[in-house]
């Protein structure tokens, strides 16, 4: 039997990010599952029966809690009186993160600068998609303050795709690259 | 000075009035209506008291619900604000007999001034200019139509009693002009319950200016500049700003030494504020006299740094005006902008709502005058007035450019809530704006294009 | 048997997801579900006898809450504002003004002005707590514009308590008298 | 002009920068850490830039990132606000290293006058008022002993490379000296990385008056008048205003000659503030130089009309003072108080947290700068400065009330925010500031009672 539920995964840039489609988690699932799935039963009934899209919705039970919120149009938007409703599904599977970007781990710029993915110009790139990666193998390099310093894998896993362009500029933990990592690595 | 001021408004100038009395240490009650239950001079006033539902009919328009309310709270005077009951004689009449002083001109000038026909009489005795037009209200359609072709077309039919924009009418050819001044007779009548009406030259390219006055019961009167109100959209000002720009000091001083002339000669009392209309050669023509403060104030208090308010209540309490004309000195521009609850993509159809953020601009020079906060719920019943930003700078060109940063880091958000910044910023964007050479027509050329 | 939980799944705005900790939930699945069903029975039923579809709708039972809210559809509906809803009982018998009073059916003023419990000071008052009231009798007077204004009972019932005291003054729609209705009364 | 400003701060003075870019026409980049991603700044900015985590030695004093951040973005100047990166002459280095436009003082005077004992000898040799003490560092414990002695109690012991109230210690009896002055070298050692200490006389009950300076490229300086600062707990100002209250005109006048010689002999470029303290005789002492736009700086602008930050900018893009010392007039009073997100019943404990409810003042005369939003989570990373709010009044009196009033409708809540506003207000109303008597001890006397 499997279960799904959110996993935080947090990255080295304070963000939390979360794994979109539920990881493997040690805990007793089976009952949260369940009692998520009445919470969202009732959820999902209560919506189905509103006269019309609610702005907010709640669902507790001890301390298991649904809370569901619609963005109001802003001032810019078309006058519709009732923002649009979000499909319930998201209630119990939701793990999107806050950022933009799609879930999964990421390596991270550790400084503001400048990124180049290969050692000098014309030479090959340090990694490519689809490459495997060990634990303090060179990525990258950031150039700040004229100094050449070196993006180094925090993990090991598969880079799934690089996040930035050659001679970019990176902030502060930006993700540089996206990578697929063992489950039994993401869990422990 | 008062020990407690009864204010019969609401919305912003309200909190205005409130601010004045607080400085001055003087306590403070609040009307309100239903609807403004949760308004914030209810939340800052010392006492507070409901004194209808939400039309304002029943409730600031009610002067015996005003009345009984500043007697049971025991205030000793009422600021009107402007609107409602401010420019109603009647009200304050009632006040004084009542012992509370009406914060404003006596009764018997208001009647005088509020009513145009006899105004413009008043200040044609006081040898001010007056548009070619009829001094009298017009006895019939006839005698109106043989004065119309007299004075040359357009003209403009206003009513006597109107105001605000509201009840006047352009004619631009003789043929309509019949059928014109039947229809505002018929909505003055239904508007104001007063049909008369009168004619006048209309100037279609004119500047509105205005001149502000200050009169205390000593018999002393003072002029605080002018304004330029030229930015309108259908008789509303949007933008009001001072000095006018273009216009020759030396003709400014002309228009407040005859506004102060003409306030004199009428006994007027408190702050009052004397139109103009002054066409392309610079002529100027009295236009009426608004008895009470006006909502675009602040933009004289920010170049003079006078507190208008406070004068207001100092001259009302008897105090002598401490402020000589010689003293009155005004420094740099100073610029207002009216933010409306309105959607101009809906032809300004009011947009009110709950504020789920508000972030009113801040920073040097900006000054804002509001009445909203985040979470407050803009009701319907009322004009759309949700916010006033003025700036200020040493020049014209640095005040148009704060205020359009104001205007920009200006955030109101909710369900169904528009504001009118963004069309603001296109005014101010706009080169003949820049220019100053704009005149009451910019807007309707703005909306057109 | 218990059930390791996320203490808070929240869904707002398809923002933030927590699971802090995972957390013991006291309830167990079954209760939680009847509980649940019950609560939601009791917000559906609600919804439907809702003359007009309300700003917000709470229902808790112990721990078990459910929670809905909509925008006011636009400006013009009468305020509604989106605070905590007061208890259930309300939205069917609504007779009483949105003051903070206690519930109860209450004889409000009409406009602002000096209240008199009797015709003339000396006098007997009109009415006296414990005395049952007609329609259309008069309870009070309002003094306002020197004017003496009847106050008259809008319904019939028991005067439970006199809420101001004579030659007080009194606001627009304040209660001055509170009442006990009979429930078929009430329910009309 | 700059084509695009980098702002190299945080908070209130962050929005502050940017909204004199906006009005200049100039794009801005901010810079942030991970704890002000939902900051105001970022929110307003053209572009933003993370540079690090939340510890500022990691972001906002981290020079490389800053650097790195204008170069990515393609910043032309970095504004350095005050605090952090501002007076840090290498950073300034490092920034005309890289070709890009510092916001202040060229680093070598930054240098010069950074530094408390080069900037004294300066202003000795440029003819400035200092008070008794040594001009230079103290080469050890017994001669500075035998200076003390010389100088007479109580005297005070302050760290060559110190401000900001840190690193100085008063010393009230000869007995007391060694052990405090060793103290105030281990103490300076590790705050500054400078063991360099010297002493001068102590002023117990002096006023700390502040002269803004205003230099360009070109040679030219002028004075904006002064600044009183006298109320302060633990040397950290809470309240400021301008004119200072008593002194003579005369006097003012000529601390400001004073500044304007002291910036033009030492090379002085950009806005600047000379410190003095003012004894009960009315004799001014040179103090230091803030090489910065000062926390403080609104007052001035109230009552001279002048943005000082736009000055800034145009002086660094190499524009002319358009400002002759005649020009500057000042006009009326200003005050700030300084609305800190501290606990004064606990001791002024930092209180930060979200800000549910965040109503800033409001209306006539009254300016907010300000970084905070309904909604805003003010982090515990940093300052605890919420907000300035600045008064303007023809008079002192009237300025004081309408503080008074604009701190009381404040409105600042959420889960264990506090606010300084009450305790503001209580200085306001002591009859000794009221009066204009009080001195650098007002506020321990207020928290003793």
């Amino acid at each position: 039997m499997t279960h799904r539920l959110p996993r935080a995964v947090h990255s080295s840039n304070g963000h939390t990010v979360f794994d979109e489609h539920g990881r493997e988690v040690p805990a007793e699932r089976s009952d949260v599952e369940d009692v998520l799935q009445v919470v969202q039963r009732a959820a999902a009934d209560l919506l189905a029966r509103s006269p019309r899209p609610p702005s907010t919705l709640n669902v507790r039970v001890g301390d298991v809690a649904v809370e569901m919120g619609w963005t109001a149009p802003t001032a810019a938007a078309p006058a519709a009186p009732v923002a649009p409703v979000a499909p319930v599904a998201p209630i119990v599977g939701s793990v999107t993160p806050a950022a933009p970007e799609p879930a999964g781990p990421t390596l991270d710029a550790a400084t503001v600068g400048t990124f180049y993915s290969s050692p000098s110009p014309g030479a090959p790139p340090f990694v490519n998609e689809g490459d495997e990666v060990s634990p303090g193998q060179q990525v990258a390099i950031i150039e700040a303050m004229k100094l050449m310093l070196p993006v180094e894998a925090e993990r090991g896993g598969r880079i799934t795709e690089v996040l930035v362009g050659d001679g970019e500029g990176v902030e502060f933990g930006q993700p540089l690259f996206r990578l697929a990592v063992a489950d039994t690595d993401l869990a422990a | 000075m008062f020990d407690k001021i009864l204010i019969a408004n609401r919305g912003e100038i309200a909190v205005r009035v409130l601010r004045a009395c607080r400085e001055l240490g003087v306590r403070t009650v609040a009307v309100y209506s239903t609807d403004d239950a949760d308004s914030a001079v209810v939340r800052m006033a010392d006492e507070s008291v409901r004194i209808g539902p939400a039309p304002a009919r029943q409730s600031y328009l009610n002067a015996a619900a005003v009345i009984e309310a500043a007697r049971i709270t025991g205030a000793d005077a009422i600021h009107p604000g402007y609107g409602f009951l401010s420019e109603d004689s009647d009200f304050a009449e009632v006040c004084e007999a009542e012992g509370i002083t009406f914060i404003g001109p006596p009764p018997e000038v208001m009647a005088q001034l509020g009513d145009k026909t006899s105004a413009r009489a008043a200040m044609t005795a006081a040898g001010l200019p007056l548009l070619p037009g009829s001094v009298e209200p017009l006895a019939d359609a006839e005698s109106a139509q043989r004065l119309a072709d007299d004075i040359g077309y357009p003209v403009i039919i206003k009513a006597a009693a109107g105001g605000g924009g509201r009840g006047m009418s352009i004619v631009d050819a003789g043929a309509d002009f019949a059928r014109t001044y039947q229809q505002t007779k018929a909505t003055a009548l239904q508007l104001f319950g007063d049909g008369r009406v009168y004619v006048e030259r209309y100037l279609p390219s004119a500047r509105h200016v205005e001149i502000q006055v200050l009169c205390d019961t000593h018999g002393n009167a003072v002029h605080l500049g002018e304004r330029d109100c030229s930015v309108q959209r259908r008789h509303q000002k949007l933008v009001e700003e001072t000095p006018a720009p273009g216009l020759p000091r030396e003709l400014t001083d002309r228009m407040g030494a005859a506004a102060v002339r003409g306030a004199q000669a009428s006994g007027y009392v408190g702050a009052g504020t004397f139109e103009f209309l002054v066409d392309t050669e610079n002529n100027f023509y009295f236009m009426e006299v608004n008895c009470r403060i006006q909502v675009e104030h602040p933009v004289t208090e920010m170049v003079t740094g006078v507190d208008l308010i406070a004068e207001q209540l100092r001259v009302a309490a008897g105090e002598r005006l401490a402020l000589r004309q010689e003293d009155v000195r005004t420094d740099g521009v100073a610029i207002e902008c009216r933010v409306n609850v309105e959607d101009p993509k809906r032809n300004f159809a009011p947009a009110p709502g709950r504020l789920e953020e508000f972030v009113p601009p801040g920073g040097p020079f900006v000054r804002v005058d509001t009445h909203g906060f985040t979470g407050y719920k803009v009701p319907a019943s009322y004009d759309s007035l949700l916010a006033k930003v003025i700036t200020w700078a040493p020049d014209r060109v640095q005040a148009i450019a704060r205020m359009r940063r104001a205007l920009a880091e200006f955030r109101v958000a909710g369900p169904g809530v528009h504001t009118t910044c963004e069309f603001l910023d296109q005014v101010l964007a706009d080169p003949e704006f820049a220019d100053g050479k704009h005149d009451t027509s910019l807007v309707a050329k703005l909306l057109e294009s």
